[in-house]
């Protein structure tokens, strides 16, 4: 493996996460619509299937829960399948093997297998996809034990959580962004690491900013604006949301003393607010009540151009809610 | 059976026919149209376009009543411009404007229309089938004689809920027509590479469902097939599935190049393009003169571009405006 | 309608809610597996079909969708259906049609339609049904604008706040609770209300228990054993998750300065983590870090009757850690 | 067609059928028990008994070769046993103890065991299909001459999920054998009132998957069917849809009398039940004494009630027994 970092899009790591794990391990297949020939609606398997052939690469019809229990089976069997659901809005269409088959197979069996399958979902706005189009979604299915559940906010991530959820014996559900696919930046292609580890990408003492997905670039943006007002940003790429890093945040939150969320889902049932209730539970005092930048609650996404960039935070939108915590003014 | 008076269609006449053929045209113009609005940024997102397909649109709307209702997917401008959608309402709502069908929040995928039956248009696929089942249970407790007609695409023959839609209809009897668009891809991918059966009627079939299989090509075909499976339906004698043998000349969505053709494939679906066939026909009738024709396409190209513009004129909608469409209650509000 | 109470199981008040709310509106009609001659498989709709006949009451095939799918068109064209989804584990089967087409069918219409449809759905565990049978829920759906989400921890609730979601004019998500079904309580056969009020079942000074659907009574339980050890709890039953009634609650916690929710569900993207999450974002002043009951985040529902029993919360176990927050010794 | 080498059963010898004739009484006797250890209270929760369709999973099992894939249904005692999973590890599930199959953590409705290719017992309907065709993937992928067999009841052909392993295993040609086994009620709703159609067969059709009606009352029926459907996949001939006609001679579950029966129609059922049937037939054959079949019963009554006593021995299990079974990796226990 080759551990020197070379510049790469999020959508080039994604793809290489794959064609890496694919090499590595015979058992590992990718399965979904349109994967194969088209190498995927966003590009994200362009020449998987020249390289690994079609018994590895395959196309499904549309049918998500019956290509995600074909996965179950393949897996619970020798292989290791990535499937990939398109659009991370039609995870409910997969509901059933989701929710009651890939998390609960192994426990209701007693243990006497393993399901080493990943999902990858493509989710996310700011595309202008519609309201059927647009969802993220990573903590839909954050409550289920037995499931794990990952994000990644940067071309590093993108590789190297994906290739941590490929590795695992236990069923995870990868969310990408598709506002994210353009992004480029370093990428080491690192072996599997451990699950549940959160990633500090700024360090700063001022204020804890948790992000996920497209919203780690936002916020690292945020940071860039909120050094010119004087405020020092601390931001963490969460990338796992089950299981969670929550040492990693509460320690940098006893630090800065300031925490804030940011997400692209609404508030009631975020992650944002498990965090913020954990530091709660644990008595940490901060300086002053930790906040969530979330979508409205009000709102479904829009497919006006207009309103969805009003809906979805912008990294000025953070930078302000940031001032506000910390009491300073932001500087526009 | 008991068909409802004055209900049954006759032999369309001369008149209709000439209609179905500016509204044919309507809707080539239309998208035609939305290619460019993307080049000029006008439109964004994604859009799925009809070319090739319009026929059905035509045949099977001019064989409805006004109050029946229909569902429709996100390939589904050529339906709502032949249910009668103004294509300003339309345009508008493919460029996030007020104007728009659904006010620009919904979209190039929702171009839903109640005020003319168009009582859904799904982004999720099969979504809509099982909704015109509830329709058309609706009109089947009432006894006012309305028909739901459904439609979808090859692809959507194999998700679950196809099934689970034909079931019920058939099981409760239900006045509906679904209409199967086989156009021979679901997206990138040809029938054949996920899907077990050519013959997707044989899908009805095996739910109980008088099916047909019809040329998609022929507004003709495509009116006689939908009058027959609604008068069907009206008269109480169950559901239909009318396979429709088609054929989409763009690629799937904005993005595609449509690179998966067989060498020679799109050129003799070109030979059966929907709107040559009509014009020639009808012409060959004597019901169009030439220069009727040519009279015709100016002056639809100038509503479809008027269309465009008097949409472009219109403003987006405020956060309000949207955040009153989430809940009809006041409380949330 | 009589406004005097009597006494009624919640499986009655179920049914008598159905019953009043078909007898007052004629387009309302009852879908599900097995709800018309079978009476429901936990008998919460006996004796509807004979009254108001096979049009308004009628059994579905399995296929939870479809079905769902079914109401919604009949919503939209003029009827107000009630859908029993048997077990709230089979909500994914339903899964496009509960997040992609209720919650969103209005507002991507732009405001062409109401959706007055109810979905009931029959939750929980302590019956033995094993993993795939036992889930609540509640919080699931609970991040999805568009949609209400409902339960009922009393026989009274039952009756109100379901009557309450079927005169709804919006989707609503209402859960029951299959351990309730047995117990016993006055109902006044009240008519619809306002969403999202929270029930204070039992005012007290010393904490604020915020529970929901079985862990109601169990928290009523609690606060009885409590009385004894001289803790005043105060118990309310949630019955809204979405709108959630933050005012009545955090009114509570303003006033007791202690707060613990209780709820069947795990922590993480829990109703419980929102609640404690606005309390600190307000920065309410509590006397102690607040607390939150909820199912171990480690485990999945198991069919041992005695590992099923010691994962669900009992009352004692929720005296215990209202006890060690506000800082008394429990008595056993 | 090239049937792997070994493979293809010969006709059964009449050691193999007073083989199945133990098995079937074992399900009999053991389906008995479970209803008495319900009184005990002994087994809790709820349970789904399969009396009178036992000679389905009897004859199919046995046209199976050691490592072939199973997946079954929440009424999956018989095939549990039938596949050859211990009575007591079967009784220990169903009571919750350390001895059942599954830890005592699954229950009645997941009685799983990859020891003997049970990949996966399942209580929501459909979910077990997909799988099935995954396993078939697996096994045609390596090339290893395995089939997969999956189970359903006929109501479980109207949820979508049905039809949509049937159409993945046809387009890829998956080594799977579906076996519906159409009691003609779902929980305890008739088949007509929520089924399109009457023969269930037909759905295998319009996924374009060879289907046969079998008589499932009849062992010696099932089994050659099966044998047939399993040297054909195995042939890497594609996959088939056998639909086995047979009665739940109980409720569907603990707690249903059973009252929407019309009547007469048990005792007609009834009249064929399988065990019955097997042993006359083997008698009638020579193949069964009197003796032989009395002392055979008496011999699988005993090892029932045995290992209904050894299983309520066994412990419960513990939480931290439980907990490793969550995850596999360490990261999370
Ligand atoms: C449940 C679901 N899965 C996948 C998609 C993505 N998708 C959109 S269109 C399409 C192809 C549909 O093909 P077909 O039904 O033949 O209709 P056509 O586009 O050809 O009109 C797919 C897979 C979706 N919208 N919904
Ligand atoms: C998705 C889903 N919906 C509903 C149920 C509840 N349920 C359990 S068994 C059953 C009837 C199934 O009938 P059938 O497929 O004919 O099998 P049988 O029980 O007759 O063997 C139902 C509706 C379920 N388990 N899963
Ligand atoms: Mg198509
Ligand atoms: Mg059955």
């Amino acid at each position: 493996m080759n551990s020197a970092s070379s510049e790469m899009s999020y959508r080039d790591a994604i793809r290489e996460a794959m064609a890496d794990s694919l090499e590595d391990d015979a058992t590992t297949v990718l399965l979904g619509e349109d994967v194969a020939d088209a190498g995927g609606v966003f590009k994200t398997s362009v020449g998987l299937v020249e390289r690994f052939g079609r018994d590895r690469v395959f196309d499904t019809p549309i049918c998500e829960n019956g290509f995600v229990g074909v996965a179950l089976g393949l897996a619970v069997t020798g292989y290791r399948p990535i499937v990939e659901i398109m659009f991370s809005d039609f995870l409910p269409s997969a509901g059933d093997a989701i929710v009651n088959e890939l998390p609960k197979f192994r426990f209701m069996s007693g243990g006497q297998c393993n399901v080493p399958v990943t999902v990858r979902a493509i989710g996310g706005a700011t595309g202008r996809f519609g309201t059927q189009h647009s969802a993220t979604g990573e903590t839909w299915y954050s409550g289920l034990p037995g499931l794990k559940v990952a994000t990644a906010g940067t071309p590093q991530a993108a590789y190297s959580v994906l290739r941590t959820a490929i590795a695992q014996p236990d069923p995870v559900l990868f969310f990408e962004h598709k506002g994210l696919y353009g992004v480029k930046g370093p990428v080491v292609r690192s072996a599997p690491m451990d699950v549940g580890t959160a990633e500090v990408l700024r360090p700063g003492n001022d204020v804890t900013i948790v992000a996920s997905l497209l919203m780690v670039q936002r916020a690292l943006r945020a940071a860039a604006e909120l050094e010119l007002a004087g405020v020092d940003a601390e931001v963490i790429d969460l990338q796992w949301v089950r299981p969670m890093d929550m040492t990693t945040i509460l320690d940098s939150v006893r630090k800065t003393r300031h925490l804030i969320t940011v997400e692209e889902q609404v508030q009631l049932g975020s992650w944002g607010s498990s965090v913020i209730a954990q530091a709660a539970m644990e008595g940490i005092a901060l300086d002053a009540p930790p906040d969530a930048v979330t979508l409205p609650d009000d709102l479904l996404i829009p497919y006006s151009p207009t309103l969805e960039d009003a809906i979805i935070p912008s990294a000025t939108q953070i930078a302000e809610r940031v001032c506000a915590i910390v009491g300073v003014a932001a500087r526009g | 059976m008991s068909v409802k008076e004055g209900r049954v269609h006759v032999t369309p006449s001369a008149v209709d026919r000439r209609g179905w053929f500016e509204r044919i045209l309507a809707i080539r113009f239309f998208e035609e149209k939305v290619q460019e609005l993307f080049m000029d940024g006008l439109v964004e997102g994604t859009t799925h376009l009809c070319q090739g397909q319009e026929a059905i649109s035509v045949g099977s709307t001019a064989a409805l009543s006004d109050d029946d209702y229909m569902t429709i997917t996100y390939r589904g401008h050529g339906h709502a411009l032949a249910r009668g959608m103004p294509p300003e309402a339309a345009f508008g709502e493919l460029m996030g404007r007020t104007i728009g069908c659904c006010h620009g929040v919904g979209g190039s995928m929702h171009l839903t229309d109640f005020s003319r039956g168009l009582i859904g248009s799904f982004a999720i696929i099969g979504a809509g089938l099982s909704v015109a089942v509830g329709a058309a249970l609706s009109a089947q407790r009432r006894g006012d004689g309305r028909v739901a007609l459904a439609y979808c695409g090859d692809g959507a023959t194999n998700i679950g809920t196809f099934h689970e839609a034909l079931n019920m209809a058939a099981v409760w009897h239900a006045p509906v027509v679904f209409i199967v668009e086989n156009n021979l891809y679901a997206e990138y991918t040809p029938l054949q590479v996920t899907t077990a059966v050519t013959d997707l009627a044989q899908r009805g079939v095996a739910n109980g469902i008088r099916s047909r299989i019809v040329d998609g090509q022929d507004v003709d075909a495509v009116y006689e097939a939908v009058l027959e499976a609604v008068a069907h339906a009206r008269g109480d004698e169950g559901p239909s599935l009318l396979e429709m043998k088609t054929y989409r000349f763009r690629g799937h969505s904005r993005t595609d190049p449509a690179k998966y053709r067989s060498a020679g494939e799109l050129e003799k679906w070109l030979e059966r393009d929907p709107v040559t066939l009509l014009e020639r026909r009808l012409r060959d009738e004597g019901v169009l003169s030439d220069d009727e024709a040519h009279e015709i396409r100016v002056r639809v190209q100038k509503e479809i571009d008027d269309a465009a513009a008097t949409a472009a004129a219109s403003p987006p909608p405020t956060l309000d405006a949207a955040r009153a469409f989430v809940y009809a209650s006041r409380e949330l509000r």
